[in-house]
C-alpha cells in the first residue's frame, strides 16, 4: 500500500488538537499497512510545527510561503492537489474542521478520489480501507468501504481518536510552493470573535446548566467560572427562569431553547421530561446531581453522584490546572 | 397584508382602550388579563394589543418579534369580552385571532409558536413526539380502543404525553371503569383537537385536524364524546358543528356530576382536605360551566370547599390557554399568573388547589415548585380527588 | 437575483428514543417516523427569501431523490420559492459525489447568481454535498456561512470556525454557500401555504433527461452495513471522592477535545 | 444600547423599561383627539425610591418624565409632547391604609377607581369615596391631581378638597410629604400646616404625586338614584338650587343629550339618595319629589321617571362606541349653575354645526356652588374628519368656556393657552417662578402650564 498523508492543521500559533489526534491514527494505520506517513504542514512559516509533527511522521512536507499565512480553503487545495498527484498516496487523512468542510469536497472533485468526512473509526481489513460514521443523530452507526482507486481522502471526527505519544524522527523537507493566483474571487478579510452579551445558547459548544438544586441566585457565580474556564456559556432549567436568577434566553428546554452543544454538563438538573427535550441531542452529557435515580442520569454519557457545590470549584481548579500545561 | 383586507377593518378601531378588560366581573382585583397581569405594560393590555394590531395593519408600525409576543401572550381566556362593556365585545378574541392568523400566513410568529404548530402538523401533538407512543399513558389500565362503546374518552395531547397529565388520565379512566361507564380511546390514532391551533390563528390546520377528527369519529360511529380537557370540549362542542361534526360532547366533569347523581359512583371513601377550586376559562368562561365541579366536590364526603376571591366568570387564567402552557410566554417571573393563582389558593387556606384542565395542572405544578410551597399546596385534578374517594389507588 | 437552494427530505429520528435497523441492514426502519426538511435547508431557504425580499428575483427549489420528495417541494414553493424541481432519483445512502454530480448538471441548465445549500444533512451528516458541486461548477463557495449581505455582484459572507471565531470574506457572483443553522428565524410554512402550493406545477425529470446514464453514477463510496452502537445509555458513573472524580471528569473532558 | 436605557435598567429592571417600537406607540396616545408624540422610553416604576431614581436621571439627562396613571384624562395631559420618559404609574396600586375612625384611605398613586370602590364594598362596606364617573382604571391620584369631582360633589366639593395629604417626588428629586403626616402624625389631616398647595391642578408639571390621603365618607346600606325630567332648561339651575338646599340627596346631575332621539333637547336630573331605614328612605323621597319637586310634576313642567336602587358603575364608554366611532373627548368646565341654559344651547348649537350628537352635563358642586358642565364630541377613531371636527368643536368650547364666565377644568395645551392670556399678570409671573424653583431644568411634563414670556 502506498503512503498515508495527514494533514495538520494550525491557526493563530498553535497546532490543532484535532491533528494530533490524526497523527496518532495515521501512525498506527501505516504501521499496521507497514508504509510510510508523511505529514504535510503549510503555513508561512512551518518550522516549529515541522518539528512537532515529525515525532509521528517518517516523512515532513513542509509548504512555506509568506502568502501562506491564514489557513485558506483554495491555496491548501492546490497544494494538496499538486502532492497527492506527485506522491500517490493511499489514504489522505485531516480533521473533520471548519476549514476541511471548505477545502476536502473541492479536493476530492479535483482528484476524482472518494471522500468519507467525519468518521468516527478508520480501519484496514486485507488491504481495503473501511471507515465508519455516526448517522441519524448519533443513533446508527454505518460503515463504507471504497471502490478500488488510487487515493482515498477521510477526515476524522474531532475527539474520536486517541493521542498517542510520537516517538519518530520524521525527515522534514522544506519545498517553497509559488502559487500565482491570487484567488480574489474570494478576498479573505480577517477573524471575527463572537459579540459579547445578548448570548444565544444554541450557538455554544460547550452549556454549563443548572437546575434548581443551585438554590440561590449567588451560587450562579461560582458556575459562572466553570463555564468561563471550558470557553462555554451558562444555561439554566426553567425553575431557574422562574426564580429570576437567569433571564429566559438562558432557558434550555421544551419552552426553552433547543441546543445542539458538543458538552452539556448538567448541574442539580433532575432532568425533567420537558428539559430532557430540550438537550437531547447534545455531543456529550455529564450530570452531576446528589440523586442517583434522576432521570438526568439516563440520558448523560458520564455522571457523578454527589454535591455540586462540592464538585464544581474542584472542577473548575482542575479544568484550569490541565489548560495551562 | 393592509387594513382593509382584514376582517375586522370596521371593527378594530371602535376600542376606546378604557381598561375595563383588565378588570376580573366582579371586580375584585386589578390585573385579570393575564399578559397585563404578567408584564404590566400598556402594549400587552387587551386595548393596547386591539390599537397595535390595528396600527400594524395600517402600517404605522412594522412587524417585530416583540409585536408578535405581545399578540401571542393572548391567551384567550376570555375574561375581556365577558367584561368589555361595549358592544364589539363579542368579536375581542376573533379580531386578535384573525391578526394571528395574519402573521401565520406571513410565517412571521414567534419561534416557540413555529415549533408548536409544526410538531402539531408532524406528530398531531405540540412536544414533537411520534404518535406511536400516544397511547403508551394507558398501559395497564385495562383501558379498550373505542368499539361501538357508549362514549369516546378523548384524552387529548397533554393528558398522553406529559408525565403528570398521564396520571390524570388513567384515575379518570379508572374511576369511569368504576362507574361502569361503557367507554373505549383512539390511543395512537387520537390526533390533536386543535383547539389551541385555532385560537393561535393557524386556521387551514384547525380546519384539516377537525375534517380529520370528524370523519374518524363518524367512521367509528360514535356519537357521545366525553374529553380530559376543557380545550377539548371547547373544539367539539363548539367549533366542529361548523365541519358537521355534531356529537354530544360532554367534559368529564359533567359526567362525574351525573354519574354522582344517579349515585353509579361510591365516594363513601371521602376525601379529608380544604380544597380550592380554579375555574379554567374553557370551561367555566368559555361554556359557563360553573356548578358541576362544585356538585362533585362538594358531594364528595371529608371537602371543606373554600372559594377564592376571583371564582366562576371572575377567575384569573393559570396563563396556559393559547398554547402558552407550551409556548409560555408569560413564565419566568413571579408576576406569572399561574404563580399569581398559586399564592391566591394559599391564601384561603386551602391544602389542595382542584383543577379541571389538565393544562391548568402544568401550570400549577411548576408554579407551587417556583414558590416553594411543595409542602403547604397540592395541586391535584377533580378525578384525582374523586378517584381517590372512589378508593382507586 | 437568481438564486437556486438545494433541499433534502430527511425523517425526523430526534424524537424516537429506538431506532430499528430494517431487515436490509441498509436502512432504518421509517415506518412511524415522521419527514420534513432537513433543519439545515430550511435556514438556506429563508436566507434565499430574505435576499429574494430585498433584491428581487427568482427562487427555485431544487432536490434529489424519490416522488415522495414533492412534499418538501410543496413547502419550499410555501415558503416562497418560485419553481420547484426534482430529479427522480432514489438517493437512499449513496456517496454525495452521486448526488452533486446531478446536481451540478440540472443547475449548469438554470440561471444562477446564488446556489445555496445546508451545511450538512440531519441524517447523513457528511457536509460534502454544497463544497462538491462548487468544484464541479466551477464558482467560487464557502460553507458553515453565518450571515451575509448581498450586493450586485458580490457577497459578504461571515463563516463559522471553532471556539466561536467567524472568519469573514467577500465573494465574487456567482458563488455557492452552505448555510449554518442560526444565521435566521425560518418562517413558519402554513398549513394554508401548503394548500395554494399544491396547485403550482413540480417539474419532475429523470438523470437520463439529464443525459446521466447509470453508469456515470457509480458511487465510489459504498454503504457496507448499518449497526446500532453499542447498548445500554445509564450514564458512565465516575465514583470516588470529589478530589477524584472532578480530577477524572476534567480529564475526560480533555479528552474529548472539549479544551 | 444607550446609557440612559441602561441606566433605566438598573432602576427598575429591564421588563419594565421600553425604548420598542410597540411600547413607544401606545404611549405616545391618549384616548382623545390630542395628536400623539412619541415617548423616547415607556417605563413602569414600583416604588416612590425607583420614581425618585428616575426623576435624578432625567434631570441629568435633561429628558421630559411625563407620569400618568389610567392616561385617561382626555385632554392630552399624559401625552409627552416634549418626549422623553413617559412613566406608567399603575404598577404603584397598593391600597397602603384604610383608617376607619378618622375615614380615610392611604393609597399609592396607581391605585384605581375600581379597586377603591371593590375594596370598601368588600371591607369596609359603611365607607365609601366619591367615584367620579370616569372608567374604573382611572386612578385616584390623578383625579384629584386635575381637581376631579365624583358622586359625593354635591355633599363634600371636589375630590381635591377630600385630601388629607400628599407624598410627592419633586422635579429635582426629593421626596416630600405634605399633611398631618409631614410631622410624622398620622394621615388624617391636610390642614393647618403652612399651606404648599403646588401639586393640585398643575397637570404634573410640578412634580409626581406618589401617595395620597384621601376623605372617605359614611356609606348608607340603602344607595339608589331618582330620575327626574324637565323640558325647559331655564329650570335647571332654579331645580338644582332647590335639590341642594333639601341636603337630601347625595349627587345631583343634569343632562341632556341627542342620543337617543326621543330624550333629545329634554333635560334630564338624576338624583342619588342614600338612607340606612326605608323609613329614611321614604322621608327623603318625600321631601325630594313631593315637597321640591311636587309643583314641577303637577305643572307637567317636569315628570318624576323611577328610582333605581344600587348605583350602578359608571359606564360612560359607552358614549364612545354610539355611532361604533371608538372615541370621544369632552371639555369640562367650572361654571355658575345659572349659566346651564345657556351652556346647554351653546354648547348643542357648536355641536349641530360639526355634525356630532350632541351630549352635555352638569354636576352640582357643594351646595350649588358652581356646577361641572361638560361637553361631550364622540368622534370616529378611523374617520380622521370626525376627529378634526371634534377638535375644532372642543376649542371652540374652550372659548365658550370663557366666554360664558366659567373656567376650563382640566384644560388642554388649548385651554391652558387661554386661561394664562387672562390670568392677572402677577399670578402668572409668580406661577414661572414657582415652576422655575421646583423644576429648573425643566423636566417634568414640561408643555403644560407653560408661561411663554
Amino acid at each position: 500500500m502506498s503512503s498515508i498523508f495527514v494533514m495538520a492543521e494550525h491557526r493563530n500559533q498553535a497546532l490543532a488538537d484535532i491533528s494530533l489526534q490524526t497523527l496518532s491514527k495515521g501512525r498506527q494505520l501505516a504501521d499496521q499497512a507497514q508504509t510510510e506517513l508523511l505529514a504535510v504542514v503549510i503555513g508561512k512559516d512551518t518550522t516549529t510545527y515541522a518539528e512537532k509533527v515529525a515525532k509521528w511522521a517518517d516523512k515532513v512536507i513542509a509548504v512555506k510561503n509568506d502568502r501562506l499565512e491564514e489557513p485558506l480553503a483554495e491555496p491548501y487545495q492546490k497544494i494538496l492537489a499538486f502532492l497527492i498527484k506527485e506522491r500517490k498516496p493511499k489514504i489522505v487523512l485531516m480533521g473533520h474542521t471548519s476549514l476541511a468542510m471548505d477545502l476536502a469536497p473541492p479536493l476530492s472533485v479535483e482528484l476524482e478520489c472518494p471522500l468519507a468526512t467525519d468518521c468516527t473509526d478508520i480501519s484496514l481489513q486485507n488491504g481495503d480501507v473501511i471507515v465508519t460514521r455516526s448517522i441519524h443523530n448519533g443513533k446508527v452507526n454505518a460503515a463504507y468501504s471504497f471502490a478500488p482507486c488510487d487515493t482515498v481522502i477521510i477526515t476524522a471526527r474531532i475527539g474520536e481518536f486517541p493521542i498517542e505519544e510520537g516517538n519518530r524522527q520524521g525527515q522534514i523537507e522544506e519545498i517553497d510552493f509559488p502559487f500565482e493566483e491570487e484567488f480574489n474571487y474570494k478576498k479573505f478579510e480577517g477573524y471575527v470573535a463572537q459579540e459579547i452579551g445578548g448570548v444565544d445558547i444554541t450557538q455554544a459548544d460547550v452549556l454549563v446548566s443548572v437546575g434548581r438544586g443551585i438554590k440561590e441566585k449567588e451560587n450562579i457565580e461560582m458556575v459562572q467560572k466553570l463555564a468561563e474556564v471550558l470557553g462555554g456559556e451558562v444555561s439554566c432549567s426553567r425553575p431557574v427562569v422562574d426564580y429570576g436568577w437567569l433571564p429566559s434566553d438562558r432557558q434550555v428546554g421544551l419552552s426553552g431553547k433547543t441546543v445542539k452543544p458538543k458538552l452539556y454538563l448538567a448541574l442539580a438538573i433532575s432532568g425533567s421530561f420537558q428539559h430532557v427535550a430540550g438537550m437531547k441531542s447534545a455531543k456529550m452529557t455529564v450530570a452531576i446531581n446528589k440523586d442517583a435515580g434522576a432521570p438526568i442520569f439516563k440520558v448523560a454519557d458520564f455522571g457523578i453522584v454527589d454535591d455540586l457545590f462540592k464538585i464544581v470549584p474542584i472542577l473548575t481548579r482542575k479544568i484550569a490546572e490541565l489548560k495551562d500545561n | 397584508m393592509t387594513l382593509a383586507d382584514y376582517k375586522y377593518a370596521d371593527t378594530i378601531h371602535r376600542c376606546f382602550r378604557c381598561g375595563y378588560c383588565k378588570f376580573p366581573v366582579n371586580w375584585m382585583d386589578v390585573n385579570n388579563c393575564p399578559a397585563y397581569a404578567r408584564f404590566r405594560m400598556e402594549t400587552y393590555s387587551c386595548g393596547g394589543r386591539l390599537w397595535l394590531t390595528r396600527a400594524w395593519l395600517s402600517g404605522e408600525i412594522d412587524w417585530s418579534d416583540h409585536l408578535a409576543e405581545i399578540l401571542y401572550s393572548c391567551t384567550a381566556c376570555k375574561n375581556c369580552e365577558v367584561k368589555c362593556p361595549l358592544r364589539f365585545n363579542v368579536d375581542i378574541l376573533n379580531m386578535i385571532i384573525a391578526a394571528k392568523s395574519e402573521m401565520v400566513e406571513a410565517g412571521r410568529i414567534p419561534s416557540s409558536v413555529k415549533k408548536f404548530l409544526e410538531n402539531i402538523q408532524r406528530q398531531g401533538n405540540p412536544y414533537g413526539h411520534p404518535r406511536v407512543k400516544r397511547g403508551e399513558w394507558m398501559e395497564g389500565t385495562g383501558i379498550e380502543p373505542y368499539q361501538g362503546h357508549d362514549f369516546l374518552y378523548y384524552v387529548g395531547c397533554v393528558g398522553s404525553y406529559d408525565t403528570r397529565a398521564q396520571e390524570v388520565a388513567r384515575a379518570l379512566g379508572k374511576v369511569m371503569q368504576k362507574a361502569g361507564v361503557s367507554f373505549g380511546v383512539l390511543g395512537n390514532d387520537e390526533n390533536c383537537d386543535g383547539n389551541e391551533v385555532n385560537k393561535l390563528g393557524e386556521e387551514t390546520l384547525f380546519e384539516m385536524l377537525a375534517e380529520e377528527n370528524v370523519a374518524q369519529f363518524k367512521k367509528l360511529g360514535i356519537q357521545k364524546v366525553v374529553t380530559l380537557s376543557p380545550h377539548s370540549y371547547n373544539a367539539m362542542k363548539n367549533d366542529y358543528p361548523m365541519f358537521n361534526g355534531d356529537f354530544n360532547v360532554m367534559h368529564y366533569i359533567q359526567l362525574l356530576d351525573g354519574l354522582l347523581g344517579d349515585d353509579r359512583l361510591d365516594i363513601s371513601g371521602g376525601y379529608n382536605a380544604t380544597v380550592t377550586y380554579h375555574d379554567p376559562c374553557f370551561l367555566g368562561r368559555w361554556n359557563n360551566e360553573y356548578e358541576a365541579p362544585r356538585n362533585v366536590l362538594k358531594a364528595i364526603p371529608g371537602i371543606q370547599l373554600i372559594e377564592m376571591e376571583r371564582n366562576r366568570d371572575s377567575t384569573l387564567c393559570c396563563g396556559g390557554g393559547g398554547g402558552n402552557f407550551y409556548i409560555d410566554l408569560l413564565g419566568g417571573s413571579e408576576r406569572s399568573p399561574a404563580r399569581i393563582r398559586v399564592r391566591e389558593a394559599h391564601a384561603t387556606g386551602a391544602g389542595i388547589l382542584a383543577v379541571a384542565c389538565p393544562n391548568c395542572l402544568t401550570m400549577f405544578e411548576d408554579a407551587v415548585k417556583a414558590e416553594g410551597l411543595e409542602e403547604e399546596l397540592a395541586v391535584r385534578d377533580v378525578s384525582e380527588i374523586v378517584a381517590e374517594a372512589c378508593g382507586i389507588k | 437575483m437568481d438564486i437556486i437552494a438545494c433541499i433534502k427530505r430527511v425523517c425526523d429520528t430526534s424524537e424516537a428514543d429506538a431506532i430499528k435497523i430494517d431487515s436490509s441492514q441498509r436502512d432504518i426502519e421509517k415506518s412511524g417516523l415522521a419527514f420534513k426538511i432537513n433543519d439545515w435547508d430550511e435556514y438556506a431557504l429563508e436566507a434565499a427569501l430574505q435576499l429574494k425580499e430585498k433584491l428581487g428575483g427568482t427562487i427555485t427549489a431544487v432536490t434529489v431523490g424519490p416522488q415522495e420528495w414533492n412534499d418538501i417541494l410543496r413547502r419550499a414553493l410555501a415558503m416562497g420559492a418560485d419553481t420547484g424541481i426534482r430529479i427522480d432519483h432514489d438517493v437512499a445512502s449513496e456517496d454525495p459525489y452521486i448526488v452533486a454530480l446531478i446536481l451540478k448538471t440540472v443547475i449548469q441548465r438554470l440561471p444562477h447568481d446564488l446556489v445555496l445549500f445546508g451545511a450538512q444533512s440531519e441524517d447523513f451528516g457528511s457536509g460534502q454535498l454544497g463544497a462538491m458541486v462548487a468544484e464541479m461548477l466551477g464558482i467560487p463557495h464557502a460553507t458553515l456561512v453565518v450571515s451575509l449581505e448581498a450586493e450586485e455582484n458580490k457577497i459578504h459572507i461571515s463563516r463559522e470556525l471553532e471556539a466561536g471565531t467567524l472568519e469573514s470574506y467577500t465573494i465574487e457572483l456567482p458563488a455557492l454557500l452552505t448555510i449554518h443553522t442560526g444565521i435566521n428565524q425560518p418562517r413558519y410554512i402554513s398549513l394554508g401555504g401548503i394548500k395554494k402550493a399544491m396547485e403550482k406545477e413540480l417539474q419532475v425529470m429523470s438523470p437520463n433527461d439529464l443525459g446521466l446514464s447509470v453508469d456515470m453514477l457509480i458511487p465510489m463510496v459504498k454503504l457496507k452495513r448499518l449497526e446500532l452502537p453499542p447498548k445500554g445509555k445509564e450514564a458512565e458513573l465516575i465514583t470516588g471522592q470529589p478530589e477524584a472524580t472532578a480530577g477524572q471528569l476534567a480529564k475526560t473532558l480533555k479528552e474529548a477535545g472539549i479544551f | 444600547m444607550d446609557s440612559i436605557h441602561q441606566a433605566l435598567i438598573e432602576i427598575v429592571g429591564e421588563e419594565q423599561v421600553s425604548n420598542r417600537p410597540e411600547e413607544l406607540y401606545i404611549y405616545s396616545f391618549d384616548l382623545g383627539t390630542t395628536e400623539p408624540h412619541r415617548p423616547d422610553y415607556a417605563v413602569a416604576p414600583r416604588t416612590t425610591e425607583e420614581i425618585q431614581g428616575i426623576v435624578k436621571l432625567a434631570n441629568k439627562e435633561k429628558i421630559p418624565v411625563v407620569p400618568l396613571g389610567g392616561g385617561l384624562s382626555l385632554a392630552g395631559l399624559a401625552v409627552p409632547f416634549k418626549g422623553g420618559i413617559a412613566l406608567d404609574l399603575k404598577r404603584m396600586d397598593s391600597i397602603i391604609e384604610v383608617n376607619e375612625e378618622a375615614r380615610y384611605a392611604v393609597v399609592e398613586c396607581g391605585v384605581s377607581q375600581g379597586q377603591l370602590t371593590t375594596y370598601l364594598e368588600r371591607y369596609y362596606p359603611h365607607l365609601t369615596h366619591s367615584e367620579p364617573g370616569a372608567p374604573p382604571q382611572a386612578t385616584i391620584a390623578g383625579n384629584v391631581a386635575i381637581h376631579g369631582q365624583g358622586d359625593l360633589a354635591h355633599p363634600y366639593g371636589f375630590n381635591s378638597d377630600m385630601v388629607n395629604g400628599l407624598e410627592v417626588v419633586l422635579p429635582t428629586g426629593e421626596i416630600c410629604k405634605f399633611g398631618s403626616c409631614s410631622i410624622g402624625a398620622s394621615w388624617f389631616t391636610q390642614h393647618p400646616l403652612p399651606d404648599l398647595g403646588l401639586f393640585l391642578g398643575w397637570s404634573g408639571a410640578t412634580g409626581i404625586i406618589t401617595k395620597v390621603s384621601l376623605r372617605l365618607f359614611p356609606c348608607k346600606s340603602i344607595r339608589g338614584t331618582g330620575l327626574f325630567v324637565v323640558e325647559n332648561e331655564e329650570l335647571v339651575p332654579e331645580v338644582m338650587y332647590k335639590l341642594s338646599h333639601t341636603q337630601m340627596a347625595e349627587d345631583i346631575v343634569a343632562f341632556s343629550q341627542a342620543i337617543p332621539p326621543f330624550a333629545s333637547g329634554l333635560q334630564h336630573f338624576s338624583i342619588n339618595m342614600a338612607a340606612d331605614s326605608e323609613k329614611e328612605l321614604e322621608f327623603k323621597q318625600e321631601i325630594i319629589w313631593d315637597d321640591t319637586l311636587g309643583e314641577y310634576i303637577r305643572s307637567g313642567a317636569g315628570g318624576f321617571l323611577g328610582f333605581v336602587r344600587g348605583l350602578q358603575r359608571p359606564q360612560v364608554s359607552k358614549t364612545s362606541d354610539w355611532r361604533k366611532g371608538g372615541g370621544f373627548e369632552y371639555v369640562g368646565s367650572i361654571m355658575p349653575v345659572k349659566k346651564y341654559p345657556e351652556c346647554y344651547r351653546r354648547g348643542r348649537e357648536i355641536s349641530e354645526r360639526h355634525d356630532i350628537p350632541y351630549t352635555v352635563l352638569g354636576r352640582c358642586i357643594g351646595a350649588a356652588h358652581s356646577m361641572m358642565f361638560s361637553w361631550t364630541y364622540a368622534f370616529n377613531r378611523a374617520d380622521p374628519e370626525t376627529v378634526k371636527q371634534a377638535r375644532e368643536a372642543l376649542h371652540e368650547t374652550d372659548d365658550l368656556v370663557l366666554e360664558l364666565g366659567g373656567t376650563i377644568w382640566k384644560p388642554g395645551l388649548y385651554g391652558q393657552k387661554l386661561a394664562m392670556e387672562r390670568l392677572d399678570p402677577n399670578t402668572l409671573k409668580l406661577m414661572k417662578k414657582v415652576k422655575q424653583l421646583l423644576d429648573p431644568n425643566g423636566i417634568m411634563n414640561p408643555g403644560n402650564w407653560e408661561v411663554s414670556q
